[in-house]
């Protein structure tokens, strides 16, 4: 063996630095942004909220296995989350019990540890689950996954001594040995809990895409006829793959085990599923950190902005709708495109081409939201008007119309001349 | 100082309007108590958080109300949110000594939430279902034409609870009445009911029961005026929004529905231009919950009894408080915080002073029809444990 | 003088900031015949591309004295271009004969053509003709392209690399049939890496070099010009 | 005599009534360089779909160093040490050269579906990687997205994905296809290099390459062979001549501008 | 013998229904490969302009004009939606129209209010046809089974004698080349996808009146379309007929059926009062549909008819 393929192998796989710098930093930095933010004294809405995106995290993530990762779309993730998330509430139920009766292994387990449990839960469901699944990919999964989720969550509202029917399986999560001198009683102390556990959660994800398995999940996505070429079942690939996905899925539903302290049959449901869907496609399938950011929007849109508007649905179907058609990256690719032209030959007219952009988009933005909601206030029929920052904008108001139009014909104009520019500059 | 009620109920997804109509009534009642001056002096202040019936979304928006400050939670639509928003407060009680909250429960119905699962920070301003099946199959006890009687309803732990009750009941009431069928269908997911309904008409039928709400019921019933069932039609929700359109003149005289209220009731002048004043200003809705204008009353003498706002004074006057409401005298019980109150077994009608749906149907209910508070008291298994004071 | 069937003046073409065609000038007089070659790489698939719509094009394009740049695909093909790409492109869950059915471009106005006649063209085909095209080995694939773009009755042809993975025989088979089309009247445009079959049926040849025609000529004269030989196409 | 490296008996293939490979019977030693040529259509391909598990054959016997494989999963022959290119180029196009052929070696290194490992620390499949990214000459272009690589370049990391996991028995299906005539000598010289002591199976139209580099041809017509023998014995065939090589057999050279 | 005559002709009526639904998702996705998750949307969409239309004027009127309206809502939807994502794949096309579902359900609201509008069934068709054992056959449902049948009919001569199928199905492999030979590709998926979309308003038409128009029709119906087309089998219209007669029979039979699982399976030792047991064939029927999707796909991915594997 020559002394050069030493040396190219080298310079081929990334320096130290530069792998501390890539894929070192932004864990450290994630780290760090879930350590500091209690030190801003969230209220116990934002706790909360910012609970429910740690679980939605991991649980995009873990999906993002699937559709982002090795190809597979499914309308059916949310099964392994709620199964995942039944054994470890069932298991906090143990604890209770346990801790209350004759002690046994139970009265020894942490709560703090039962995102453990969620994993084996949603892991072996997956097992099972996949098994048939993941013979095929592509539209027949796609259907398989959605057949099966209809199938288990009307089963979830059969078995009541399972799923417990309408009403779920409640438990409390203040039992059994404290771990980390943390009681779980008030939602500040489950902060840490959910922190932890996303950190663990995104950690492992990360490690499994580093892992010969997680390599060539890739290497089946894109064309799995190879795969089989060059030694790997792509079946095996899948289904492997399917399992850890399901897992962290669990794993995200043990997370949520604790936090709501509740499951009900719904959280096996398609809506999940097509929400976790949402997540990971609006955050940017293709990057490793989009499903975060999706994740985090998607949370809070669906827990905040019911409050603002009650046409919410029609906005994040209309954002949905963008993504798709404009920027298939999703959040991630457009965060990608910016930091990219920020570090371009030429920065400053970047700047200058996106200022302008977002100029236009948000003047279309409010053209819209006026006609949105002047509709959804009116439509309501109570006599209601829009009445943003004190103004008053009835349906058939001159001025209404005005703000409808004015900034969407403005708005028109200037994207159009942006992207006029643009071309121009190619 | 302001008294914040957090309404946590769906306001968007297919169960909004629901929701949204019980959030225009808990509104409306703050609007009216304000306008004398509030409660023991505070003024009430009523905000909507969309759970979109989902227990988990609940347990979020009730940690959104607890930071804004609130210490009131009224909820009602399904018992499986308030279940989970029972646990969650008991829980937060505990947990927050000084800060508890109390729930008014308006229309969640299942029976163990003042049975076995009773708590002293639940109070529930509605009759639970097993009350309301006293009241159904008393009414039927009268019918001396109804022979045959088909249950069917939504598979879960209230259709169950309906279904129990109703076969307990006309067994003890009504021995020789043969129960031709008792019926759980699958919650929300039935598209066509016909092929229930011809099962119904097969089993020659003389009237059904049935607990079913939202599309489930209008479309059950649907299917059964268009397949020419003619028996009576007896629900819990015949009256609830949207379904007296779906119904029309074929259901005229045949669809009942049992309820502590209809605004063909007679009325008294103030209560008439109260229920006037609603519909004035929700044009698109019907006045439907008399429960919440009831809670909205109780909340306010208790508080001035106890001379507090404060939720654990307010829940100790609560107990046992009587009230003289429009329909009647009202009382909550101590034993288990179930109000008792006069009930209507409701006919569909078109020849009725106010209609529902903007259309000319509405409800009508005759002395005959009148249940008194104290005959809808059932038995309690309830073992309260109170806080110390 | 009469007007030539295609003429493309000063083209350039870009693969996002790649400048691929750095102004490309050709004409094609009707019923000619012309051998585009190169080294690979150089962008004669590009022109290829460009002229039919698949790449966008900036310069003069004008095919029967009408613009074609800037037209939807399909436009230019109903004006009567025909276009048998590198890829060959066929239908790989079609049958044979659904992919030559496909070639006709309005079922009322058949062309002269039929799919019996292609057939018989090429007998591989005809033993294969109800199975799916996607099956086909190389060779075939290569000879139904051609015949599905002959279906639509086209007035001249782009052949992009038509021997590529060909048996020896069938090569020359195809050389053939090329030039069986020409006498039709059909005019050609082919891009051809060999020689042997280029200037045997070639009445013209352009040779391309860096995204330019870098020369021009008949096949006799070509094949005197030792120097544009070695510059432009040999190693 | 020693075990043959690969040995077709009497071998049969039939897609419903189309009979295409019709009796093949072929025995290539070890270290043997055999070519296989024959017309478009002849069955070629799916000669090479029969041996390395792409196709279930109807009936007849493949064996590999004596080992029966015949109608095995492709990616369990691969693991026995055959492993073959594809005529249209298949390659892993959103990734990088490098973890291309990466795919290739992982296997073959006993990583197998390793969950428990992570591949930047797997310094025997680096060295492996680069190793065989040096021979092939594209260690220059190793962070390229595959798909963005010239058609040529594509070819070659065919070729290098094919090699990667150290298959002894070697499977090349036109490998030169649509390369130019310098692009084309330098895969044969790769190819040469690369398949030093192994067994090579190719199919080529290129006459060239496959004069130059053979030991052996067969010449495969309507799925059956015609002939095997030695490149100047099948080139003064004439029963090769009429059904394949035409009149192309004097100019064998090739003539690729 | 009553429960067989009415299931019978119920889970027909059911089956036509559910074809109706689905033919036009079998065009779109078995010509274009588009798996529209709106589909049902314009289901609803269909039976709200019938709605209006019937106020405004008649029955008759709205069962022409709405479904051509729908269509042309449908059209305007590929033109500047869905042909962007196009290029993007399939996937990106499904969540196109997964976001298109949110939005078309939300508009509705927006115009048409969150609950029931009253769409009645027309009077000329509003009496019972005849009576079967004392329960009346509304004559409207009879109706239906003829709007069905020549649906099917115009549908088959769509997919059968029009190229437009074979082109499409081209464009899916490859879009360019498709141009080259002359045809005009967008155009052609427009129509299709424009089609598609009136058949589920013709579908919404019928069906709006039949059973109820309210927003939550759409969602309700959504997933099941999915079950008939693939389980029919890939660009198969007999293949969806059959998928959903067999559906709407199966279903409707689950119901009539009384029946508990002990009842079936007590040699197994399965008892009425446990869990298990109590389970009634009749709690099953909406879990058929999924139940057949999932066996079908795994033991004949191709579907019942389908000519090829989705
Ligand atoms: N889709 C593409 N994106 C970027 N660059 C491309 C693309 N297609 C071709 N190129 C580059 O453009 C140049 C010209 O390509 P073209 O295909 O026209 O060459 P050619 O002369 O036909 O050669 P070949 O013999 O390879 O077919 C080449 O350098 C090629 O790498
Ligand atoms: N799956 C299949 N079903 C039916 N016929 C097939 C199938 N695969 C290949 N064929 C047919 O078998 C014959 C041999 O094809 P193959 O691809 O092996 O040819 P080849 O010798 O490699 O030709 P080329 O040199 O052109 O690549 C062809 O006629 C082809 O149409
Ligand atoms: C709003 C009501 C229809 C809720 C129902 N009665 C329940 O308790 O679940
Ligand atoms: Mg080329
Ligand atoms: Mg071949």
């Amino acid at each position: 063996m020559s002394n050069i393929a030493t040396d190219t192998m080298i310079s081929l796989s990334p320096s130290g630095s530069q792998k501390f710098m890539q894929r070192t930093v932004p864990l450290i930095i994630f780290a760090v942004i879930l350590a500091v933010i209690p030190v801003f004294g969230p209220s116990r809405t934002m706790y909360s909220l910012l609970n429910a995106m740690g679980v939605n995290i991991v649980f995009a993530m873990s999906y993002n296995m699937l559709l982002g990762r090795a190809g597979l779309l499914s309308f059916g993730h949310a099964v392994y989350f709620g199964l995942g998330g039944y054994a470890a509430v069932h298991a906090m139920g143990a604890i209770e019990a346990a801790s209350y009766g004759d002690g046994g292994f139970w009265a020894g387990y942490p709560v703090f540890f039962l995102p453990f449990i969620g994993f084996a839960g949603g892991a072996l469901a997956g097992a099972v689950i996949g098994w048939p699944s993941c013979r095929r990919a592509g539209t027949p999964f796609a259907m398989i996954s959605l057949g099966v989720a209809e199938l288990i969550s009307a089963a979830g509202f059969m078995f009541g001594s399972i799923f417990g029917g309408e009403e779920g399986i409640s438990g409390d999560r203040m039992n059994g040995p404290e771990m980390f001198g943390l009681s779980l009683g008030p939602i500040n102390e489950v902060y840490w809990f959910i922190a932890f556990w996303t950190f663990i959660g995104v950690l492992g994800i990360y490690a499994f895409t580093r892992t010969p398995l997680g390599k060539m999940s890739e290497a089946t996505r894109d064309n799995p006829e190879r795969a089989e070429f060059v030694g790997y079942d792509p079946q095996k690939v899948r289904y492997l793959v399917f399992i850890f996905a399901g897992g962290f899925a669990g794993l995200a539903g043990g997370m949520s085990a604790v936090n709501y302290e509740i499951f009900t049959p719904e959280a096996l449901s398609l809506a999940p599923s097509g929400m976790v869907l949402l997540m990971a496609y609006i955050g940017g399938i293709r990057y490793f950190a989009g499903p975060i950011l999706g994740a985090i929007l998607l949370t809070y849109m669906q827990s905040m902005m019911s409050d603002y508007s009650e046409a919410w649905l029609l906005y994040l179907g209309l954002l949905f709708i963008v993504i798709v058609m404009f920027a298939p990256g999703g959040l991630a690719g457009i965060f990608g495109g910016l930091f990219r032209g920020l570090r371009g030959d030429n920065p400053a007219a970047s700047l200058r081409q996106w200022a302008v952009q977002i100029t236009g988009i948000v003047l279309m933005m409010i053209s819209l939201v006026t006609l949105i909601e002047m509709s959804v206030n009116w439509s309501n029929n109570y006599g209601e008007v829009f009445e943003p920052f004190g103004m008053h904008l009835p349906h058939d108001g001159v001025l209404t119309w005005a703000v409808i139009f004015i900034p969407f014909v403005a708005g028109v104009g200037i994207l159009r001349k942006a992207l006029k520019n643009k071309e121009g500059q190619a | 100082d302001t008294l914040k009620i957090a309404f946590i109920d769906p306001l968007s997804g297919p169960f909004g309007p629901t929701g949204q109509d019980g959030l225009n009534e808990w509104e409306y009642a703050a609007e009216q108590i304000n306008a004398k001056g509030g409660i023991n002096g505070n003024q009430v202040e009523v905000t909507g958080y969309d759970n979109k019936v989902n227990p988990k979304e609940s347990l979020v928006q009730l940690q959104k109300a607890l930071d804004n400050g609130v210490r009131y939670i009224a909820q009602g639509n399904g018992s499986s949110v308030a279940s989970a928003l029972i646990d969650a407060i008991t829980k937060h009680n505990k947990r927050n000594p000084g800060e508890e909250v109390l729930f008014l429960n308006y229309a969640a119905v299942d029976p163990s939430f003042t049975n076995d699962r009773c708590n002293f920070w639940h109070f529930r301003f509605d009759a639970d279902s097993d009350m309301k099946m006293e009241a159904i199959t008393d009414w039927v006890k009268g019918q001396e034409d109804i022979k045959k009687v088909y249950i069917i309803g939504q598979d879960y732990s209230f259709g169950k609870a309906v279904a129990a009750a109703a076969e307990k009941n006309l067994t003890e009431k009504r021995p020789d009445i043969e129960i031709v069928g008792n019926e759980l269908h699958p919650l929300g997911k039935v598209k066509d009911f016909t092929p229930y309904v011809q099962k119904i008409i097969s089993s020659g039928a003389d009237a059904m029961i049935t607990g079913n709400w939202g599309a489930d019921m209008v479309l059950l019933i649907k299917a059964a005026i268009d397949s020419g069932f003619d028996g009576k039609i007896l629900t819990y929700y015949g009256g609830s929004r949207g379904a007296a359109t779906a119904m029309g003149q074929a259901a005229v005289g045949q669809v009942m529905a049992i309820v502590e209220h209809n605004t063909n009731l007679e009325m008294s002048d103030a209560h008439a231009a109260y229920v006037d004043g609603y519909e004035a200003k929700y044009s698109e809705s019907n006045y439907y919950y008399q429960r919440i204008d009831n809670a909205m009353h109780m909340l306010a003498m208790a508080a001035e009894k106890a001379d507090s706002i404060d939720p654990v004074d307010v829940a100790f006057a609560l107990e046992g408080m009587t009230y003289e409401g429009p329909t009647g005298t009202l009382t909550m019980r101590a034993d288990n915080h179930q109000v008792l109150q006069p009930m209507f077994m409701s006919t569909f009608s078109d020849n009725v002073a106010r209609g529902v749906d903007n259309g000319p149907f509405g409800w009508v209910a005759d002395d005959a029809a009148r249940i008194e508070a104290e005959d809808t008291r059932t038995e309690t298994t309830c073992q309260m444990t109170r806080p110390s004071k | 003088m009469t007007q030539a069937m295609l003429s493309v003046k000063d083209l350039n073409a870009y693969y996002g900031k790649s400048h691929v065609l750095r102004g490309v000038n050709m004409e094609i007089m009707p019923g000619e015949v012309i051998a585009l070659l190169g080294r690979n790489g150089v962008g004669r698939s590009t022109t290829a591309k460009a002229i039919m719509g698949e790449v966008e094009p900036k310069g003069e394009i004008t095919f029967k004295g009408q613009p074609i740049s800037g037209l939807e695909s399909y436009q230019i093909a109903r004006l009567g271009l025909g276009y048998v790409p590198e890829s060959r492109d066929i239908f790989p869950a079609m049958t044979v004969r659904q992919n030559l059915i496909l070639g006709i471009k309005d079922m009322r106005h058949p062309g002269k053509h039929t799919v019996d006649q292609m057939l018989d063209m090429f007998p591989n085909l005809r033993a294969r003709a109800d199975n799916l095209a996607g099956v086909l080995s190389g060779g075939e694939k290569q000879m139904l392209t051609m015949c599905r773009t002959l279906m639509g009755d086209p007035e001249l042809i782009i052949i992009d690399e038509p021997t590529e993975g060909l048996a020896p025989k069938i090569v020359h088979q195809i050389g053939d049939v090329i030039a069986e089309i020409a006498k039709t009247g059909v005019s050609i445009l082919l891009v051809e890496q060999k020689l042997s079959i280029a200037l045997r049926i070639a009445d013209r040849v352009y040779v391309m070099g860096h995204g330019e025609i870098v020369y021009s000529g008949t096949p006799e004269e070509f094949k005197t010009r030792d120097d544009v030989r070695a510059e432009w196409l040999e190693v | 005599m020693s075990v043959p490296a690969l040995s077709i008996n009497n071998l049969h293939k039939s897609f419903g009534p189309a009979h295409i490979i019709r009796g093949v019977t072929l025995d290539i030693e070890p270290g043997e360089r055999h070519a296989i040529i024959g017309p478009n259509g002849a069955g070629k391909s799916t000669l090479f779909n029969l041996i390395s598990g792409g196709y279930h054959p109807s009936s007849g016997s493949i064996k590999l160093r004596g080992e029966e494989i015949g109608g095995m999963k492709p990616f369990k022959i691969n693991r026995k040490g055959l492993s073959r290119s594809f005529q249209v180029s298949n390659i892993f196009s959103n990734m990088t050269v490098r973890e291309n052929v990466r795919c290739g070696v992982l296997y073959s290194m006993g990583y197998g579906y390793g969950f428990w490992r992570n591949v930047g620390n797997l310094h025997d499949v680096q060295r492996k990687t680069a190793e065989i990214l040096e021979s092939v000459d594209l260690l220059d272009k190793a962070q390229l997205p595959a798909a963005l690589l010239p058609y040529a370049d594509q070819r070659t990391l065919e070729i290098a994905i094919t090699i990667a996991g150290g298959a002894d028995v070697i499977m090349l299906d036109e490998p030169t296809a649509g390369m130019s005539h310098s692009e084309t000598e330098r895969a044969v010289a790769l190819i040469k290099q690369a398949t030093e002591g192994k067994t090579l199976l190719i199919v080529e139209h290129d006459m060239g390459v496959v004069f130059n580099m053979a030991d052996r041809i067969s010449v495969l017509v309507y799925g059956e062979i015609i002939a095997t023998d030695k490149p100047m014995a099948i080139r003064g065939n004439e029963k090769v001549r009429e059904a394949y090589l035409g009149d192309e057999a004097d100019a064998i050279e090739g003539d690729a501008a | 013998m009553e429960t067989i005559v009415f299931s019978l002709l119920n889970g027909v009526i059911y089956g036509l229904l559910l074809f109706m639904l689905s033919s036009g998702l079998t065009l779109i996705f078995s010509m274009m490969g588009v798996l529209n998750f709106a589909h049902a949307s314009f289901y609803m969409l269909g039976a709200y302009f019938a709605y209006t239309i019937s106020e405004a004027s008649s029955f008759w009127v709205a069962l022409i004009f709405a479904p051509i309206l729908v269509g042309l809502v449908g059209a305007l939807v590929e033109k500047y939606g869905l042909r962007t994502v196009h290029v993007n794949g399939h996937v990106a096309e499904l969540l196109f129209t997964f976001g298109l579902a949110y939005l078309i359900d939300e508009v509705v609201k927006i115009i048409w209010g969150r609950n029931a509008v009253d769409y009645k069934v027309p009077e000329l068709l509003d009496f019972p046809l005849f009576e079967l054992f004392g329960a009346q056959y509304p004559a409207y449902r009879i109706f239906t089974l003829f709007v069905a049948l020549a649906m099917l009919a115009g549908l088959w001569f769509i997919l059968n004698r029009t190229r437009a199928g074979l082109i499409i199905q081209a464009a899916l492999s490859h879009p360019h080349m498709v141009g080259h030979l002359g045809h005009n590709v967008p155009r052609i998926f427009m129509t299709v996808f424009g089609v598609g979309c009136a058949l589920a308003g013709l579908a919404g038409v019928i069906g709006g009146n039949y059973l109820v128009t309210d927003p939550a029709m759409g969602v309700q119906m959504g997933p099941i379309v999915f079950v008939v087309v693939v389980v029919g089998g890939l660009g198969s219209l007999m293949g969806a007929f059959l998928a959903a007669m067999i559906l709407g029979l199966l279903q409707t039979f689950a119901v009539a059926i009384d029946a508990r699982f002990a009842d079936i399976f007590g040699w197994l030792g399965l008892d009425a009062t446990s869990e298990l047991g109590s389970i009634t064939i009749a709690s099953l029927a909406p879990m058929i549909p999924f139940l057949m999707l999932v066996l079908v796909l795994m033991i004949r991915p191709r579907g019942l008819l389908g000519d090829r594997e989705l």
